[in-house]
């Protein structure tokens, strides 16, 4: 093993020797790149030699003596860690540099070899006065290198963060002074061993250089340095400041807080509003860097409080503080390599991005790292985080947490929608340099790997297979293969896994292997439809597959982690589906926003489960006595954001109306079907609480408001897509209400809703969408008459509308009528009523769709339109085939949902004699009323066949007009608000005061961020006051 | 299913009174009509007459597949609700196929026809049509509200959907109707039987002289004939079910008669009175009164 | 009236002129001057109600007479403005921007006389006759009867009764 | 003033004009209303029921019930209303009015016919079923009555429609009316009210007619 003080040895004798090459700057810099690997190696040696034995840190001594008289280096695992990290940053960064560094000449190389160098030492060092020296060594240098790319911002502002950095020094040196006086000793283990906070007066001094510390890591408000460096310098230098800098600082921050643990309170409260407050401000930011350096100071933040937590968080405190500071180190270096690379002021004008797709796809990875996705480390990180914190109670912070988390999110995914969606052709081309390439690449996949390793480390993921996301890996290698061939694999994909899950599952989970089947066969359908689509699809076989198996992953799921694991990867890959859409940039967020609520609600809620049972097994659900009300309203809305109920389906209209043709099904067929899951499973485990009967009594008229309210404003659209989106909303209303009800009939209504739902809204949006495709419009009253054209489609959406309005003999009338028996059963009338009546507000926009799209007059423009694509066509009557089936013999699959149904409700069950089902009510022979029906329908067919068979086939215009004839199809199509009368009368209902409500709140917040951003005024005085200010109220917060 | 010549042949005698019963009845009530006016009125087999005419005539034209199923579906909607209600409750001839399914069936079954309707008529290509059945649908959602909560209210008290059931415990005498001993119920049903009848003020969906003559504008002759057919079939069926419910039902044909024509006779009686709803009108109308009288009717057997 | 007409005498060239009752006058102007004149009318006299613009085929003269009829509601008075336009060359100014429907009837008389107005919307248009392809109707050179004797195959007619001496003799055989 | 060919106007309705149409797929094609948007098919003769009898029944059943279009097309149709109220009440007599050609049996022709109303008239009967009875009321539809010489009235129905009772007067009274629905019962059921077919048997001759007077003819030749 080479001796760590090498590290800082030959950094030091190349530094000087620098100074003899002359002019030779390639020379110089390949010393400096041979010596940053150099010290890389030392350091990675000693991570490998401390990974793979437990020894004793080794302890240096420099000049011979033992402390307190002499500097003392430490190198242990923690910080071979530290400086392994420090030392890969430090050799990429300068790779990336190359440019820069080559450009400012070997001057710059040497202070770029300086500040890795005090770097280095901050982190191994044992000595407070060392430290101090080194941290003033590094702040020299970093000032050094914000003038790296000389503008007329970055030197006042290289300048200003050279008076910051002194202020802070200035405290730690006289924090050091005091403590040395107090202890009589610089070495941070006897000064902690010395218990200064007893001893008057040096609790102050630990205080000085705590805090000095603490301002090190920016926090608000005293950062306005901060930012002007992160905005004007150069991103690479940004990456440097962010990424390894503010990592050592934690590290330094850690290795301090012996020194003072009266400060960790505090500590967790200073954070955790940086973290809060900065992601506020990042709102309402344009500059890419300026943003990056908002979450920074945001992420830091949230990591100087974990270090705060220590106490908190027990054994699980280092796997947390690691995966989020790696997540953080890794994404916020690549997000300023990627902003050095495209180099604009303008987040909007990231969708240069998409020139180079490699890059989008980094820029996804470091966004949802930051985030915490899976499978990225942060994932697991925040997961662990609200675990330990709610299994010590400490719910305040689960919440500050879980705000932060969700307004980082917001900017974060806007500007990733900007990327995806904004238009890039008057963007400039930019060339890729491949060393500023590599170590954005190296970072992404260290990221991955990490994040892979990190859940290695997880408890409750063993049961998690990784060979589906291998899968989505190689699909997205081959993403350059033309569509035929991917949509071959991943339908091939998905159907191995049925056949590999499925028949188990039959046999030993009849839930989960109806959720299963609807999932994975439904997808194998909506894949089938991908054909039609020609040249590559870029970029849609791994989202969609990625979203196939978050919610194959939900179903397999034992363990909450698993669950929520899927969870997130699911929301990832729908996000990714969604904003596919033409439009769908701001519905795409919106989703993603919900979402990202939504998860956190169930993450709290599974945290407090964690909290009480101490077991991550979903079933542990039911074994939690305290809190029931509070867990199940937090998962109850976490599921209740995917099903879209009144209130938080805001975003379902937009990003299901646009979304692909394919997309849309698999939105809303499927995707909503997760959150029914997800109940489901909450209620089979919470169902015995008799807390949870009253909140199931306020879900039931939820679910009811939600239908009536989405059947209605289905009924005043315009735009067939977004018509079927407000229905599915009702349509999952009603699943609510039903599952709400908590009996045995209402359960059954919601499963065979549940399936209903899925066989006849995928047919109805496969065959909007395959319409759409071939009109190229999504406005129905631009449509009309096509019936002629598109027969296969009519049909379709004939079944598709009768089966959907449970009118007999069609699958839809089975769910009416166990709605009927169950209500009276449960005596839910009112509500029931309520759900009665929207059932039949449905009619009005089911006919509304048919007719105007289908029937009335046909558009000149859609003279010549064909039928729908085959491809489409084969899902939609497979499924065609599969209502029929169910219509015609109910009790095929109403006999397995009741019997499965009776584990968890034994009572009221239905009693079946052939196909003659018997409720407490009433009784209902599905075959029979299918050939009755049938019989009947044809013996007058044949009738009026007979009596009017030639009868003469006229056209459009054929109408008696009041003696005129009418003289264009647009105005003779009556379409366009159909129902005026009814909006008339009843509109009111469907005001958008909800929309408005999340609209107020979203103003509201941003002119808070924009009111709060006024305190950055740019001015370096300024800033001084806020560090002096915040260094007093904090002294008096503490004292 | 074992297939039942004997119920077969009854259930379509039964049909074929009822089809004989709902047109004298259409001409009794338009006879009653001018007879209100002061004039003698159509013949009493006026009815007969024009369907057989509309049935006469030679020459027709459709205007594609959905055009020609529209009567199709309006008549099996129509006959569907005559098949699945029992119309005598004593014995079992004529309790027809409503073993097959109890009033959900029912209730939804009429949508059937509607909607089979609603179809054809749009394929015509009139607007005019199109107008009266988007008035029809946003006028049926309301109608229903009523009616539904007295279904509810009578499956309350009696504990059974089934409509056979539910006539069945309406026996023993005159004071044992829904009537009596469900008032509130009834009120409720019988003003939401005024929307399902479609006479003035509720019949905007054909709205003679405004949108003439709205979804049959296009329909003629033998398409017309057999929307005719179904029509008298579905009044005395619509008014066979309010009778199931809160009358009593029918012990044999002439008590049928009687009180489906008394049931049909109270919304003529107030078509003779009042004039014609405006949609938004006609669809708050069954959220005011009526509905009131449903939740009464609920809350009475909650 | 008088003193109006007066008035409006000073200032423009105005022949002719009929009071016909109290509150009712007709004014003859040169053509150059009608729209002058009403528009003066309309500006500075009240007379804010057109009431019609009519024509008379004075084929003797050679001239069609264009009646500009408008009405001051306040002062429940009618002026009636007339001029004379060459029935060889029938083109008048338009006056369409003065009142919207004062249009309408210059496509009647454009259909009816042939008269053109020059810029006023719609004049081309079919006003109540559809595809009307010979000389304008109401000219008096067209001569009707012929036409429709040629065009709408006229029922021969057996033999024509004096009403008067047919119901005599009918009603009163003896006397 | 005279008129040449120059200076004929054109009658093309610029709804029923050709057109280029460009569809979604990004191809143009052409439009042509007066082919695409309305059946060109002629009209057909439907022979009567083969068996007399079964005619004779049709026919009777067809005269008890005559089926008005509400179609005033002069100022004859003042004299319609009447018919319903309850001083002739002609419902007795099986006749009520319709709305809508489609149901409707017999068309009143009330009085004087401009070329203008004429080519609104020939579009509503041809919208109506074969059997179908036309009523021409008042003495302008026999001779032109007090228009005779105008250039825009026509002065015999019988030229271009098939004309099954005449009543003649100015205007007729309803008991006139009354008698000519009964005059046309007779007919009916004498098997003598084929107008319809009459119409399609001699179409050529009709259309002919018909167009010599509209000369903007922008319909199909037969308005299904």
């Amino acid at each position: 093993m080479v001796n760590p003080i090498h590290i800082v040895s030959i950094a030091l004798g190349v530094a000087f020797a620098l100074g003899f090459l002359g002019k030779r700057d390639k020379l110089s810099l390949g010393l400096v790149l041979s010596t940053l690997a150099g010290m890389v190696a030392i350091s990675a040696g000693w991570f490998i030699h401390f990974l793979n034995s437990s020894v004793e840190p080794l302890q240096i001594f420099t000049g011979g003596f033992k402390p307190p008289f002499a500097i003392n280096l430490q190198m242990g695992l923690a910080e071979a860690t530290f400086t392994l990290l420090i030392n890969v940053a430090g050799f990429l960064g300068a790779i990336y540099l190359t440019k820069e560094l080559l450009k400012t000449g070997k001057n710059m190389m040497l202070i770029f070899l300086v500040f890795i160098l005090g770097l280095n030492v901050m982190v191994m060092t044992r000595d407070l006065f060392n430290l101090f020296v080194f941290s003033e060594i590094q702040s020299i240098a970093l000032a050094g290198l914000i003038i790296l790319d000389p503008n007329r911002k970055s030197i006042p502002s290289g300048f200003k963060y050279v008076i910051a950095t002194g202020l802070i020094s200035s405290f730690l040196l006289l924090g050091t002074v005091f403590a040395y006086y107090f202890s009589g000793t610089l070495n941070i283990d006897f000064i902690s061993q010395a218990s200064l906070q007893y001893v008057k007066g040096g609790a102050v001094a630990v205080f000085m250089v705590i805090l000095a510390v603490i301002l090190e890591l920016k926090p608000f408000p005293a950062n306005g340095w901060a930012l002007d460096v992160y905005e004007s310098a150069h991103p690479g230098i940004g990456a440097l400041v962010s990424g390894i800098a503010g990592t050592t600082s934690l590290f330094v921050l850690y290795k301090l807080i012996p020194v003072a643990p009266f400060i960790s309170d505090i500590l967790i409260t200073l954070g955790l509003v940086s973290f809060v407050a900065s992601n506020l401000l990042g709102l309402s930011q344009t500059n890419p860097n300026r943003l990056l350096g908002y979450s920074s100071i945001g992420q830091l933040g949230l990591l100087s409080a974990t270090i705060g937590m220590q106490q908190l968080l027990g054994d699980k405190f280092i796997f947390i503080a690691l995966t989020i500071l790696i997540s953080h180190f890794f994404a916020k270096a690549g997000l300023f390599w990627l902003s050095g690379i495209i180099n604009r002021d303008d987040i909007k004008d990231w969708a240069m991005l998409r020139k180079k797709p490699i890059l989008l796809v980094l820029f996804g990875v470091f966004i949802f790292s930051l985030i915490g996705f899976p499978p990225l480390p942060s994932f697991f990180g925040k997961w662990s985080l609200i675990m330990e914190l709610s299994a010590g109670n400490q719910y305040m912070l689960v919440t500050s947490i879980l705000i932060g988390s969700f307004i980082e999110g917001i900017y974060l995914f806007r500007w990733l929608g900007y990327a995806i969606k904004l238009d890039f052709s008057d963007l400039p081309e930019f060339k890729l340099n491949i060393s500023k390439f590599l170590p954005t690449l190296t970072w992404g996949i260290l990221l991955i790997a990490t994040g892979v390793v990190a859940s290695a480390e997880m408890e409750g993921l063993s049961g998690l297979s990784y060979w589906p996301l291998i899968f989505i890996a190689f699909i997205y290698l081959i993403d350059e293969l033309p569509i035929y061939i991917k949509n071959t694999l991943s339908i091939a994909g998905l159907a191995f896994y049925s056949w590999l899950t499925l028949p188990e599952l039959y046999y030993t989970d009849m839930l989960r292997f109806i959720f299963m089947g609807i999932f994975l066969i439904g997808g194998i359908l909506t894949l089938i439809a991908g054909y039609a689509y020609k040249g590559k699809r870029r970029g849609f076989y791994p989202v969609a597959l990625i979203m196939y198996a978050g919610l194959a992953y939900i179903i397999q799921a034992s363990t909450t982690l698993e669950f929520f694991f899927g969870w997130e990867l699911m929301t990832a890959g729908s996000y990714f589906l969604i904003i596919r859409g033409k439009k769908s940039i701001n519905h795409a967020l919106s989703y993603m926003l919900f979402s990202i609520g939504g998860a956190y609600a169930i993450l709290a809620g599974f945290g407090i489960t964690f909290a009480e049972t101490q077991s991550m097994l979903i079933a542990s659900l039911s074994q939690l006595s305290n809190m029931v009300p509070l867990v199940f309203i937090l998962l109850a809305i976490g599921f209740m954001t995917k099903t879209a109920s009144l209130g938080l389906h805001i975003w379902l209209p937009g990003a299901h109306a646009e979304a692909e043709s394919d997309v849309s099904p698999m939105v809303s067929a499927i995707l909503l079907k997760a959150g029914v899951f997800g109940l489901l499973l909450l209620m089979i485990a919470m169902g015995n609480n008799p807390q949870i009967a009253t909140i199931a009594y306020y879900l039931g008229w939820l679910g009811a408001l939600t239908a009536l309210v989405g059947n209605m404003a289905a009924a005043f659209q315009e735009d067939a897509k977004r018509l079927l989106a407000y229905s599915s909303i009702a349509q999952l209303g009603y699943i609510l209400f039903a599952l709400a009800m908590m009996s045995h009939l209402g359960w059954l209504t919601a499963m065979y809703y549940s399936i209903n739902h899925f066989l006849y809204k995928a047919i109805l949006f496969l065959t909007i969408g395959a319409v759409v495709l071939k009109v190229g419009t999504h406005s129905m009253y631009k449509m009309g008459g096509l019936i002629k054209n598109m027969p296969l489609a009519f049909i379709a959406v004939l079944i598709g509308i009768i089966a959907l309005s449970g009118v007999p003999p069609l699958s839809g009338f089975g769910g009416k009528w166990l709605f009927y028996n169950a209500v009276i059963d449960k005596h839910w009338y009112f509500q029931g009523i309520i759900v009665f009546f929207s059932g039949i507000v449905a009619f009005l926009y089911l006919y509304k769709l048919i007719y105007s799209i289908f029937l009335g007059q046909l558009k000149d423009n859609l003279r010549h339109v064909t039928d729908i694509s085959l491809w489409f066509a084969i899902p939609i009557y497979i499924l065609i085939i599969g209502i029929m089936i169910i219509s015609a013999k109910p009790e095929w699959l109403l006999q397995p949902l009741g019997k499965m149904i009776s584990q968890w409700y034994p009572n009221g069950a239905l009693a079946w004699n052939g196909g003659l089902a018997t409720s407490t009510y009433g009784y209902w022979n599905g075959n029979g009323v299918m050939i009755t029906i049938g019989i009947m329908f044809t013996t007058i067919l044949i009738w009026l066949i007979v009596l009017s068979r030639k009868a003469q086939k006229v056209k459009q215009f054929n109408i008696v007009y009041a003696a005129e004839a009418p003289q264009r199809p647009e105005t003779t199509h009556q379409s366009y608000n159909m129902y005026a009368g009814y909006n008339k009368a009843l509109g009111w209902i469907v005001a958008p005061k909800i929309t408005e409500f999340w609209n107020m709140m979203s103003d509201w917040i941003l002119s808070l961020a924009h009111f709060t951003r006024l305190i950055y005024n740019g001015n370096g005085q300024r800033y001084l006051i806020y560090i002096l200010g915040y260094f007093v109220i904090i002294y008096f917060l503490v004292f | 299913m074992d297939f039942d010549i004997k119920r077969l042949g009854f259930t379509l005698l039964g049909l074929l009174i009822v089809l004989n019963w709902g047109l004298l009845m259409n001409a009794f009530m338009r006879k009653i009509g001018a007879r209100v006016a002061r004039r003698i009125g159509i013949p009493w087999h006026q009815p007969w007459i024009d369907l057989f005419k509309n049935y006469s005539i030679r020459s027709q034209i459709t205007h594609g597949l959905m055009f020609y199923l529209g009567p199709i579906f309006r008549l099996s909607g129509g006959v569907g609700i005559f098949l699945f209600m029992p119309m005598i409750i004593t014995g079992d001839h004529w309790l027809n196929y409503s073993f097959q399914g109890d009033l959900v069936l029912i209730m939804y079954f009429q949508f059937f026809g509607m909607l089979g309707m609603a179809l054809g008529a749009g394929e015509g290509g009139h607007p005019y049509s199109a107008i009266g059945i988007s008035r029809g649908l946003s006028q049926f959602t309301t109608i229903e509200v009523p009616l539904t909560l007295a279904i509810i209210s009578l499956a309350i008290q009696y504990d059974t959907l089934s409509l056979a059931d539910i006539v069945r415990a309406q026996q023993g005498g005159f004071m044992h109707w829904s009537m009596w001993t469900n008032p509130f119920a009834t009120a409720a049903g019988m003003l939401a039987a005024l929307g399902t009848l479609g006479h003035s003020p509720f019949n905007l969906v054909m709205a003679p002289n405004e949108i003439p003559i709205g979804p049959p504008t296009e329909y003629h002759s033998t398409f017309l004939g057999v929307l005719q057919s179904n029509g008298a079939i579905l009044h005395v069926v619509e008014a066979a079910l309010f009778m199931n419910l809160f009358f009593g039902g029918a012990t044999n044909w002439i008590e049928f008669i009687v009180k489906t024509f008394l049931i049909y006779f109270w919304s003529v009686f107030v078509g003779m009175v009042f004039p014609r709803f405006r949609i938004e009108q006609s669809v708050t109308w069954f959220l005011k009164v009526p509905l009131v009288l449903g939740v009464i009717a609920v809350v009475m057997f909650m | 009236m008088k003193s109006l007409i007066d008035k409006l005498g000073k200032t423009f060239d105005i022949k002719d002129i009929v009071y016909q009752r109290p509150n009712l006058a007709f004014v003859t102007v040169s053509k150059e001057h009608v729209l002058n004149l009403i528009t003066n009318l309309l500006d500075y006299e009240g007379f804010s109600h057109f009431v019609l613009l009519s024509c008379v085929d004075w084929i003797e003269d050679n001239a069609f007479q264009l009646t500009y009829f408008l009405n001051n509601p306040t002062l429940k008075i009618d002026i009636a403005v007339r001029c004379f336009i060459d029935r060889n060359n029938p083109t008048m100014t338009s006056a369409h921007h003065l009142w919207k429907q004062i249009a309408t009837y210059q496509r009647e008389l454009k259909e009816m006389y042939g008269i053109d107005f020059p810029g006023s919307p719609g004049v081309d248009e079919n006003f109540v006759l559809e595809g009307w392809d010979n000389i304008p109707p109401m000219r008096r050179e067209f001569d009707t009867k012929k036409y429709a004797e040629e065009t709408f195959f006229p029922r021969p007619r057996n033999k024509t009764n004096d009403p008067k001496e047919y119901m005599k003799s009918k009603m009163y055989p003896n006397d | 003033m005279m008129v040449d060919d120059k200076n004929k106007k054109k009658f093309d309705n610029p709804h029923y004009a050709k057109r280029e149409v460009i569809g979604p797929d990004g191809k143009s094609f052409i439009v042509d209303p007066m082919n695409d948007y309305f059946c060109d098919a002629r009209p057909k003769v439907h022979e009567p029921n083969i068996i007399p009898a079964v005619e004779k029944f049709l026919n009777w059943a067809r005269s008890k019930s005559l089926w008005v279009l509400g179609f005033g097309t002069g100022c004859g149709s003042i004299e319609i209303p009447p018919l319903i109220t309850p001083r002739f009440d002609v419902f007795r007599f099986g006749i009520q009015m319709r709305p809508t050609p489609r149901q409707s049996n017999v068309f009143i022709i009330s009085g004087y016919l401009s070329v203008k109303t004429l080519k609104r008239v020939i579009r509503s009967y041809e919208q109506m079923q074969n059997p179908k009875y036309v009523l021409a009321l008042g003495s302008c539809t026999v001779n032109g009555g007090m228009y005779y010489d105008s250039y825009n009235t026509i002065n015999r129905l019988d030229y271009y429609l098939p004309v099954d009772v005449y009543i003649a007067g100015c205007m007729p009274r309803p008991e006139a009316i009354i008698a000519g629905f009964n005059k046309l019962k007779e007919l009916i059921r004498e098997g003598k009210g084929e107008g319809a077919n009459l119409y399609a048997k001699n179409f050529d001759w009709y259309k002919a007619n018909q167009k010599k007077i509209i000369k903007d003819w922008n319909m199909p030749d037969y308005n299904w």
